[in-house]
Order: C-alpha cells, then sequence, then structure tokens
C-alpha cells in the first residue's frame, strides 16, 4: 500500500459519504457544499492520476457553480436550513432500489471485465497533450462545446427572464396577429385553475 | 497569567461604546465621537459599554433592553443624564453637564481585569415560541409548513417589484438604534432579497430639538460617508470643529475627491425636484454654515420613497434628509397594534 | 489504486446520484443527483484515460466535454425551474401534471 | 520546507503590516494621532480576545466555525503557488494560475457562509449580495491571469515570473494590474468593493461575530489581502526579479508595495450601491478585461 494508494481510498470514501450526505442532511445549503466536496474528492483523485488541470480546474468549477446551487436553493426553499425537518421525496423504495441496482451493475461490469492497463507514463506533458489536442485534431469539438455554452447563455436568459416578446412570461404570451388586427396566432393561454402554493407539500 | 497581560494590553485601546441617543443629545453625543479616546461603534457586538445618553422615549424601553442583551461579556451600561432602569444594577451614572471619558475609562479597566462584575442579561433568555415535540418532526405543527420553527413563521410567498418571480418574502423591524438610520426611526420593512418591498414607520426620528442644526449635520454626513465605506472620512466629519473655516474647506476637498457624490446614483429618491445626490451635496456645502437653512418641508411620505429600492440605497435615500426634513416625511403612523420584534444592531 | 477500484467508486457515486434523482421532489436537489451522476461519469473518463489507456490527448479533451455538459445542465436546469416557478409558484416536480402552460 | 517557512512568516508579517497600515492610514485621514495608531492593533486583538464570543439564535455551528478557518487556508494555499526565488515554492506546479483561480472562488463560497451560517438577517443579505459582485469580479481577474500566462506560454506562476525578464507585465498590459486590484479588493471584502461586511448593513456578514471569532474573520481577511498582493506582485510587477537585492526581498518590498496601494484605496475611494456596481462589472469591467486578453495576445504574437 502506497502513500497514494491510502490517499486514494481516504478521498474515495470522502467522495461517497459527502454524496451520501447531500441527500440526508436537511439544510440545502449543506447539501449544496457537500456536493462541493464530493466534487472536490473526486478532483483530488484525478490529481492522483495525473490529470493535474482537470484535477484543479474541477475544483474552481465546482465552488462556482455549487455556490450557485446554494444561491438557488435559499432562493426557492422555504425552509433552507432545515430547521423545520423534513423528507421530501417520492417513490422512495423504487429509488433505492433503482440505485443500489445501478451501483450492482456498474460494480459488477467493473469487477467481470477484462480491463485494459496501461498506465500514464511518468513525466508525460499531459497539459501541453491537452492545449494541442483542444486546438488542434479537436479543434471542432472544443469550438463546438464553445458555441453550445454560449446557445445556453442565450437559452438561460429567454427562459428566466420576465419580459418576453409577447408580453410579460407570468401572464402568458400570446402572439400577435398574422395580419393587422386578426386573430391571434397562438392558441389563448388557459388560466391556471391550481397555482400550486407551497401550502401543498405537506410533509 | 496570560489572560491578565491580555487584559493589561487590551485596556488601553480606545474604549468600544455604543450610543443610544436620546432626544435632544445629537450635540453631547457628537463631542463624544470626536473624543480619539473614545471608539463609537457601529454594531453592539462590537461594544464594551452600551452609552444611554438622555431619556429613551417609553416605547423605546423594550428594544434598549433587547439592544443590551446583544452585548458580549464583560460588559456594562453607561446612564448619561437619565436615570438607570431597575433592573440594571450597579449602574453607572453620569450627569448631563458632565464629561462620561473617565468614568467610562476607569470602569472599562475594571470589566477587563474582572474586578467589575459583568451585567447580567435584562430579559429572559427564552425562545420566543417553545415549538419542539410537536407534529411529525417535532417542528410544533403539522406538515412541513406549519409550526413556529424558534418562534419565526415560515416564510410566505408574496409578489416582488423587482422581476415578478414571488419568492418568499422576508419582513423584520430595524431600528430604533440601528446605526444606518438616524436616532429613534424605527422601520418595519418587507424584503424580497434585497429589494424593499414595503415599508412601515413604527417610530418616528426622534425630534432634534432647536440649536442641533450643525450636530445634526455633520453626524448625517457622517453617516452618509459610513454608508460609502468611507469610515475614516466619516469619523473626521463627526469632530470635525464646525466653526473652524480651513478645517471644514479641507474636509469638503476630501468628500468631493473620494467621489462620495458621483457614487449616489442619479435621481435616487427624488422628492420636490431634489434627489438623494443633490440633498448629500447641498448638506456637505452647508457643513459648518449655522445659517444655512435646511431644505424644508418636502411634502411626501418617506415610506413612499423606499419600495422598489435595493438596501443600500434605501439607507442612502433616508440619511439624505436632515433631521428636521426627516421628522417631517415620517410621522406616527396611527396603528395601535403591539410590534414583535425590534433589531437593535 | 488499479482501475477497478476506480470504478467501484464511480459505481457508487452513480448510484446514489441515480437514488437522489429519481427519490427528491424539489428541482433543485434532483439536479444534484444530476450532477453527482456526471460527477462519476468524469471519474470513469479520467480513469480510463489515465490507468487504461496510457493517456491520449483525447481522454482528456472527454472529461473536458463532461464538464461543459455539466455547466449546460445546470444553467438550463435552472432557468426552467425559475420559468416554471414564475409561471405555477411550483419549485417541486409533483407541481407539474402537465407540460402546458 | 524553506519555502513553506517562508509562506507562513510572509503572512504572519502580512497580517501585522496590513493592520497597521489600514490602522495608520485610518487615523491619518481621520485626523487622529497617527503615533498611536502604529501599535494600536495589538490592542484592539488583545480587546477583541478578551470578549466573549457570542453564539447566535440556532447557528449553522459547523459553517460557523469552517468559514474563517478555510478564508485563512485559502490565503495560505493560494500563497503557496508563489515562488520566493526561481524554482521555491511550497506547491510547484505547472497550473499554479489555476489553482489560484479556485482559491478566488472558493473565497465566495466562504463569505457566503460567514453570512448564511449566523442565522441572521444582516449578514444573510451580505452573503447574498457578496456572491452576486464577487462572481463577476472573479471572472474579470481569470481573463487578466489568462493574459499575464499568455506571454509565459505557460499556466505555471514560476513561467509567468519568469517571462517578465525583459519587460513587467504591469507595462505589457497596461490594463491587467488595475482590473486585477479590482479583484484584490472583491476578495478581502475592502473599501469600493466592500459588498459583503459593508457598514449599512452594520457589518454585514460578520454583523453578528464577536471576541475571537471577530478577530479571526479579520484576520482571515488580511492574510488574505497579504496573499493576493503577494501574487499581484508577482504575476504583474515580476516578482522576485530585481538587481542588487536578493529576490525573495524583492518579493516582498513589491507585495507591501501593493498591500499600501490597496489599503490607501480602501480608505479614499467611496463605494457605489450594489446594483449600480453590477451594471457596471458586466458591461464595462468585463468587456475592458476581453480588451486585456485581446492586447496580451497580440503582444505575445509580436
Amino acid at each position: 500500500m502506497t502513500l497514494s494508494d491510502i490517499a486514494f481510498w481516504l478521498f474515495s470514501a470522502g467522495a461517497v459519504w459527502t454524496a451520501w450526505r447531500v441527500f440526508r442532511t436537511d439544510s440545502m445549503v449543506r447539501a449544496s457544499f457537500a456536493l462541493m466536496l464530493s466534487f472536490f474528492c473526486v478532483a483530488a483523485i484525478l490529481l492522483l492520476l495525473s490529470a493535474p488541470y482537470l484535477g484543479i480546474a474541477t475544483i474552481f468549477m465546482m465552488a462556482v457553480e455549487m455556490m450557485v446551487m446554494a444561491l438557488f436553493m435559499v432562493m426557492f426553499m422555504m425552509n433552507p436550513a432545515g430547521l423545520n425537518p423534513m423528507m421530501m421525496v417520492h417513490q422512495h423504495k423504487v429509488s433505492i432500489g433503482a440505485g443500489v441496482a445501478a451501483f450492482a451493475g456498474l460494480g459488477a461490469a467493473a469487477l467481470l471485465t477484462d480491463l485494459p492497463h496501461h498506465a500514464v507514463a511518468a513525466g508525460k506533458p499531459v497539459i501541453r497533450d491537452l492545449g494541442t489536442e483542444l486546438l488542434g485534431g479537436s479543434m471542432l469539438i472544443f469550438e463546438t462545446a464553445g458555441i453550445t455554452l454560449l446557445a445556453t447563455m442565450v437559452a438561460t436568459v429567454v427562459l428566466s427572464s420576465r419580459s418576453g416578446r409577447f408580453g410579460a412570461a407570468d401572464e402568458g404570451s400570446r402572439p400577435p396577429g398574422l395580419e393587422p388586427g386578426g386573430k391571434p396566432a397562438g392558441r389563448a393561454p388557459e388560466r391556471d385553475s391550481d397555482h400550486s402554493h407551497h401550502a401543498e407539500h405537506g410533509g | 497569567m496570560a489572560m491578565k497581560a491580555l487584559a493589561r494590553i487590551a485596556m488601553r485601546a480606545p474604549i468600544p461604546v455604543f450610543v443610544a441617543t436620546g432626544r435632544g443629545w445629537l450635540g453631547p453625543c457628537r463631542k463624544l465621537a470626536a473624543s480619539a479616546d473614545i471608539a463609537v461603534v457601529a454594531n453592539i457586538r462590537q461594544a464594551a459599554i452600551l452609552i444611554v445618553a438622555g431619556e429613551p422615549r417609553d416605547e423605546d424601553r423594550d428594544a434598549l433592553r433587547r439592544l443590551h442583551d446583544q452585548m458580549p461579556h464583560p460588559r456594562a451600561t453607561a446612564w448619561w443624564g437619565t436615570r438607570p432602569f431597575a433592573e440594571a444594577d450597579s449602574a453607572l451614572e453620569v450627569s448631563a453637564t458632565d464629561d462620561p471619558g473617565p468614568l467610562l475609562r476607569r470602569a472599562f479597566a475594571a470589566l477587563l481585569a474582572r474586578v467589575r462584575e459583568s451585567e447580567p442579561d435584562w430579559l429572559p433568555d427564552d425562545p420566543p415560541n417553545p415549538w419542539r415535540g410537536e407534529g411529525d418532526h417535532g417542528q410544533g405543527g403539522k406538515g412541513m409548513m406549519g409550526g413556529t420553527p424558534y418562534g419565526r413563521p415560515m416564510a410566505m410567498t408574496a409578489d416582488d417589484l423587482r422581476d415578478g418571480l414571488a419568492l418568499d418574502s422576508f419582513s423584520f423591524t430595524v431600528g430604533p438604534f440601528y446605526p444606518s438610520l438616524p436616532p429613534g426611526l424605527a422601520l418595519e420593512l418587507v424584503l424580497q432579497g434585497d429589494i424593499i418591498q414595503s415599508a412601515r414607520i413604527v417610530r418616528p426620528p426622534l425630534d432634534p430639538g432647536k440649536g442641533a442644526a450643525d450636530a445634526c449635520r455633520s453626524m448625517i454626513v457622517g453617516r452618509m460617508l459610513h454608508l460609502l465605506e468611507l469610515d475614516a472620512l466619516a469619523r473626521r466629519c463627526e469632530a470635525v470643529p464646525v466653526d473652524d473655516r480651513d478645517a471644514v474647506a479641507a474636509l469638503r476637498r476630501r468628500i468631493g475627491a473620494s467621489g462620495a457624490m458621483r457614487a449616489i446614483p442619479d435621481g435616487l429618491g427624488r422628492i420636490a425636484g431634489a434627489d438623494a445626490r443633490t440633498r448629500f451635496t447641498r448638506m456637505v456645502a452647508a457643513l459648518g454654515d449655522a445659517e444655512a437653512s435646511s431644505f424644508a418641508g418636502p411634502g411626501g411620505r418617506l415610506v413612499d420613497l423606499l419600495p422598489g429600492l435595493e438596501w443600500s440605497e434605501a439607507m442612502l435615500v433616508i440619511n439624505s434628509f436632515s433631521h428636521r426634513d426627516l421628522v417631517a416625511l415620517a410621522p406616527r403612523e396611527v396603528e395601535p397594534e403591539e410590534h414583535r420584534e425590534g433589531h437593535g444592531t | 489504486m488499479t482501475l477497478t477500484a476506480i470504478l467501484l467508486v464511480a459505481a457508487a457515486l452513480i448510484g446514489i446520484g441515480l437514488y437522489g434523482a429519481l427519490s427528491q421532489q424539489s428541482f433543485v436537489m434532483l439536479m444534484m443527483g444530476l450532477e453527482l451522476i456526471l460527477n462519476g461519469v468524469l471519474l470513469i473518463a479520467v480513469g480510463f484515460w489515465s490507468l487504461g489507456l496510457g493517456g491520449p490527448p483525447r481522454g482528456q479533451l472527454l472529461a473536458i466535454v463532461v464538464m461543459a455538459v455539466m455547466a449546460i445542465e445546470m444553467a438550463v436546469g435552472f432557468a426552467l425551474v425559475t420559468a416554471v416557478y414564475r409561471k405555477r409558484q411550483a419549485d417541486t416536480t409533483e407541481g407539474l401534471e402537465t407540460m402546458k402552460h | 520546507m524553506t519555502a513553506l517557512i517562508a509562506v507562513l512568516l510572509l503572512l504572519a508579517a502580512g497580517i501585522w503590516f496590513g493592520a497597521t497600515a489600514d490602522a495608520v492610514a485610518e487615523a491619518a485621514v481621520a485626523g487622529h494621532p497617527v503615533r498611536a495608531a502604529l501599535t494600536s492593533p495589538f490592542r484592539r486583538a488583545a480587546l477583541m480576545l478578551s470578549r466573549q464570543a457570542i453564539a447566535t439564535e440556532h447557528p449553522d455551528r459547523l459553517n460557523r466555525l469552517l468559514a474563517p478557518a478555510c478564508y485563512l487556508v485559502l490565503a495560505a494555499a493560494g500563497l503557496s503557488v508563489i515562488p520566493f526565488a526561481p524554482g521555491m515554492a511550497v506547491t510547484d506546479i505547472a497550473t499554479g494560475l489555476v489553482l489560484w483561480g479556485a482559491c478566488e472562488a472558493l473565497v465566495v463560497v466562504v463569505v457566503f457562509l460567514n453570512g448564511w451560517s449566523a442565522n441572521a438577517p444582516l449578514p444573510l443579505i451580505g452573503g447574498y449580495r457578496y456572491v452576486a459582485i464577487g462572481l463577476p469580479a472573479m471572472l474579470i481577474s481569470m481573463f487578466v491571469l489568462i493574459g499575464a500566462a499568455l506571454p509565459a506560454q505557460s499556466l505555471g506562476v514560476g513561467a509567468v515570473v519568469e517571462s517578465q525578464r525583459v519587460l513587467i507585465n504591469a507595462v505589457r498590459q497596461p490594463l491587467g494590474l488595475p482590473l486585477f486590484l479590482l479583484l484584490g479588493l472583491s476578495i478581502t471584502l475592502r473599501g469600493p468593493f466592500d459588498y459583503g461586511d459593508s457598514a449599512d448593513l452594520a457589518g454585514g456578514t460578520h454583523a453578528e461575530a464577536s471576541g475571537a471569532h471577530r478577530l479571526l474573520w479579520r484576520a482571515a481577511k488580511l492574510a488574505m489581502l497579504t496573499a493576493f498582493s503577494a501574487m499581484a506582485a508577482t504575476v504583474f510587477l515580476g516578482g522576485y526579479l530585481g538587481t542588487v537585492l536578493p529576490g525573495p526581498a524583492w518579493l516582498v518590498l513589491k507585495t507591501a508595495l501593493v498591500m499600501l496601494v490597496l489599503v490607501a484605496i480602501t480608505h479614499l475611494v467611496a463605494r457605489v450601491p450594489p446594483a449600480r456596481m453590477l451594471t457596471w462589472l458586466w458591461t464595462v469591467l468585463l468587456p475592458l478585461s476581453f480588451v486585456d486578453l485581446v492586447w496580451a495576445g497580440l503582444e505575445a504574437m509580436r
């Protein structure tokens, strides 16, 4: 058992335990940051796997992502600190079954498959490799990811902003007629009869 | 031993005091703030001595008790020109005409040396609502939404002014001893995030009384500078000798150079043709000019100006008025209802 | 630290993530489950790259793509949550019985 | 090992120097005696240590402890990538700039947690507000740092220093240092970028902190000021490069210079309301950082 083995098992235990805590804590903010810690543990394993750039980039990215996640938690949950204990789950048994089955299936596949063994050579310039790959042979893939992210930005603004093209989003938009003064082109939004308010999710 | 050495060093620090200003006491409080030996802090959590300057209003007495109990140990209370509460044992009393400095220094040293006993709480330390034991999870009610955990009602959704998302709103009371508000003013605010949805005057600001225009002005400009994160300049402003023309002119130049005026957004809190920036500029120009008339009788209500403003903008708007204008803008609202909580810090 | 061990850890992460994604009522918690699944996928990708295949540059590219997918999932997810909340005041999956209006 | 000791020494010295510079600048601007200010940090620290650290009602206890402690650790981690002399850094890795970026991002998390954990309204508003301002400020700094990495053709901090042998980055990329200083103000919660611990919220995220807890938070902020200043000195002012004096001495001098600039800005420049700053960040400062990046790229290709 070398030092890196011990580190690997410690970080693995950390990753799995914090991942489990995500769904077992009452405080939503703690859940977000437990998830962040799970990612950090995986990032540390990536560092052990001689992927320094990917490891640190994961830490960087997940710190920001989980911060935003925590904000949304505080925003949308009426009990973000879990001062009022709660359990907001559905189809609980099925989910546990599915989780266990996924673990068992993937685990069996990992144990039973004859896996290739060819480790990264020490001293291989992996960051340089990644750079030349991103901006060389796989530039199209990289650029596609970039364009997709741009499209995502536009889409998120469109989806989340209040002012829509045909009126405020929360009032139900209705496109104008095809000719001036004509019948509206779309279907008229029906008035929602049952807005499900917070009060409905009973414990 | 180490604690004793620590206390000996700590004794030589400026005395951190929190001042609860009473009616007509702005002038003396300003003198206190000017002393280099005393640090008037903006948060009760930093204070070692609470100074009750002047007779508190009857309706502020409970808020004052809560304020006192938020002060960390070891602590003491000095009663300056007023009679101590019945529950205040071994009170430090200073007569209205005396300078409290020496007495405070002695008491502060005694507190740190553990010679003087720290004051106990004045109010019972109970949760406002007992809640454990009822409901599915012991939250004191039915379902996830029931109950009042720790005496706070669960957040409920309400319409909002900014983006119509209608998330949970949050209502609470600031004042009457909130350091960023004029003395005496207490507001009940409904917030969505940090946007004020509605405001209600719980207590009107204290009437500054006659002849306090100078003290008022430099205290208000000081508060504005605090709000603009210019603490050191604010301290200079609170201490500036108003009859020294050169000192006042130098202060004015410093304020101008810091960009304080331009930092206040254009058109913020506009009423009777003047916005917060204009009012602040006028107030700075009138520093040290006892004759300068305040921008009197703006007409309108403070509570109509605040909704839709972000927290720090709202604080800027409130502090851009002279005390006399604010008294006119924020009259006592007739509502006999008893209020829940006053946030002192 | 063998590839098998790494795959087992990743399987555990994916299992927990799947449980979360299926069981949670709150949208945001559901997204946490999805993120955990992607966390496992990231680990698998880099595990194969590092211990199985001798570090081909494209393996790292795959990991970068997984990260981009995570970012997109989060962004679109939150935008959808906001849009749904704006329309229906709902922040749980039960609030959506229909996809219309 | 020497590098680790150097980091801890620099951190301790930086906390003292920052506190003293703050006290002196404050006294100078406020018109109080400057001599007394030289020793006042010790007295204030002793005072904070001899007071009670109050616990609020039902706080998030774990995070209340972790937030200031992690802030301090992040400062040390950030400082650990900085070389004191060629090759002499605690974590001498090829992705030093990315690690520093991760520290920046985590500062936002830590400040938010500090506001969150008190279970009180004003700190929470401070935390929320800080996230809104802190995240875009961090984005700007990342673009600026990538700009500085371009001439070095490496993300390693050591390589960035070596690339400045002919011309320091502050001259080569004139927009870089000013934009990076904004981040410094933001991650140390200072003056014009103090949106987390601001006066309008009676102290914001640490409004409910007292005694030793308050001292720890303040020390952590000063530690981060030191780490940031050392980073700015290294990436834009050439770090340990310089004639006559030994390398580490140059680094310390340049770090102190950046600290003094930040302290001066803190006490002399007013803060704008957050909504306005947010607009400026996204519409003026972020595009400026793009300009800096393009500038750096063109200059590197020359």
